[in-house]
């Protein structure tokens, strides 16, 4: 089937960190894209990843997962992992998940790259 | 069906207030097949017109008589998306159901233009028994981007 | 079911490129039924929490086995919608669909949690013969604004 | 059944002009609450009707068939119709049906009201 994965992912590397910015919605179909891509991340060891959400109108568990995973490696490595720039719908749904203390969250990018 | 079981079947009440959630499935549906923006909400408009068309034509208005609506993706070339629109309203002669002038400007009268401008195929027909049968296709550009590897074949696991 | 024949009823294909269109689908209905646009895309969530189980744990990520999804209009107080999710993939000890502890965080178990979350009902039971099936309800508030007038039962013809 | 009409209609006067805003998708279900207000505009005789599309993300050729009845009432009545803040989706569909030339379209509510 010809189809699009919805979901593009902007990566910028910038004073010793890594900005991902996924754009579209993360659901099941597509968190295995921003998965890969924060692994590909992480693998680089920055001292700071920080994910860029402005793009993101739609989150489900698998995106939550993800990043909750990403979290974890995070930690193992010492390093910080930053979320920012989300939207009220997607605040909403950490939110729910009751992981809205469990993550670094900051307003703009240039916070999260000193948060 | 050509290409066997359909990948999404709506069955839905021939009321107006249901086109909104039509339009929105389709045009998502559309987007993940690889449609541009433009393409998605212009497909969208195509659905709309055909279903208030089986409302007001078909059911003479009725809103509570049913509607079947069916897509498939199109797998040649650069893919698409194929949706048929059926119903059990009265059948009508197929040549009956065509545009009219444009020239002489008058409210009502576009719906056929519109669907016909859209898509690539649009095909009327008798159903076996009751209703019609509306088959649109449309394919995407092959100007558009690379045909993306679906993410669910290679495994997903989000 | 009790209330009838569904008003929508979507039969899609367990293949999670479909989510995005029966959330849309029903995000767009919720609002013509008087949701506000956060309990839309709450609704929309749930309904695709409870796909993506389906999909995981009743098919084991098989793309191609059938998924129904019926909504209706609740006619009560200031109405709401009734989802009802179905499938035929394996039948599961109902007291095993639950959440975990939010508090030891990690990866996965949230799903059905955010249904709970967002619903006001939420019952799962075994089908007759094969499969499971999942009922959701979720009501306007009492506090929305008041209950409209339905266009299309007043006649439209636009 | 319980449901929204889908459609806010906002109506302002101004300088012996009718402005009206319709809020939403204007299809099938909802342009009959657009030309019911469309109507009871022109019961006043304005001058000038002006309609605001700003906040119209999709039209069906319902909307465009109550645009066309209202653009020959204004004619009759010698008074000017005018439909200004199209969005790019909106402008597609009148293009496609060839209504673009037939109306007056302007880009603001300012040059709606001299256009
Ligand atoms: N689903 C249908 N069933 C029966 N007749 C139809 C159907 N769709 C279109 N028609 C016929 O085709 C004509 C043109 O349709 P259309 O271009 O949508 O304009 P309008 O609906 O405003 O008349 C209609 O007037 C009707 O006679
Ligand atoms: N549709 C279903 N069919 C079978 N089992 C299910 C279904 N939905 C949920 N479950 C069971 O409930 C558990 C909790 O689900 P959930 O909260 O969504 O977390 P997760 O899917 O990440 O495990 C699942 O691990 C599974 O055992």
């Amino acid at each position: 089937m010809a189809e699009r994965t919805g979901l593009a992912i902007g990566r910028e590397e910038r004073e010793g960190a890594i900005i991902l910015k996924p754009e579209g919605d993360v659901d099941m179909s597509c968190s295995p894209a921003l998965r890969d891509a924060i692994r590909r991340a992480q693998d680089a060891r920055p001292k700071r990843l920080v994910v860029d959400l402005s793009a993101v109108e739609y989150m489900d568990s698998s995106g939550l997962a993800t990043l909750v995973e990403a979290m974890k490696v995070a930690r193992g490595q010492k390093a910080a992992l930053v979320l920012c720039n989300m939207s009220a719908k997607v605040r909403a749904i950490f939110e729910i998940a009751r992981l809205h203390h469990y993550f670094t969250i900051t307003g703009t990018v240039e916070d999260a790259m000193i948060g | 069906m050509k290409d066997g079981r359909p990948h999404i079947m709506v069955e839905m009440l021939s009321n107006p207030v249901y086109l909104s959630g039509a339009r929105q499935l389709v045009s998502s549906v559309a987007q993940r097949l690889g449609f541009d923006e433009v393409a998605c909400s212009q497909i969208a408009l195509a659905v709309d017109e055909a279903l208030c068309n089986v409302i007001r034509h078909g059911y003479d208005r009725a809103v509570d008589r049913p509607i079947w609506l069916s897509l498939w993706p199109v797998e040649e070339g650069k893919g698409g998306l194929r949706i048929v629109i059926e119903d059990e309203a009265k059948q009508v002669d197929v040549d009956a159901i065509k545009s009219r002038k444009l020239e002489d400007v008058r409210p009502g009268g576009l719906g056929v233009h519109i669907i016909r401008e859209v898509m690539d195929e649009v095909k009327y027909e008798r159903r076996e028994g009751a209703g019609m049968r509306l088959t649109l296709v449309k394919r995407v550009p092959m100007t558009a981007g690379p045909k993306a590897t679906p993410k669910c074949e290679r495994g997903c696991d989000g």
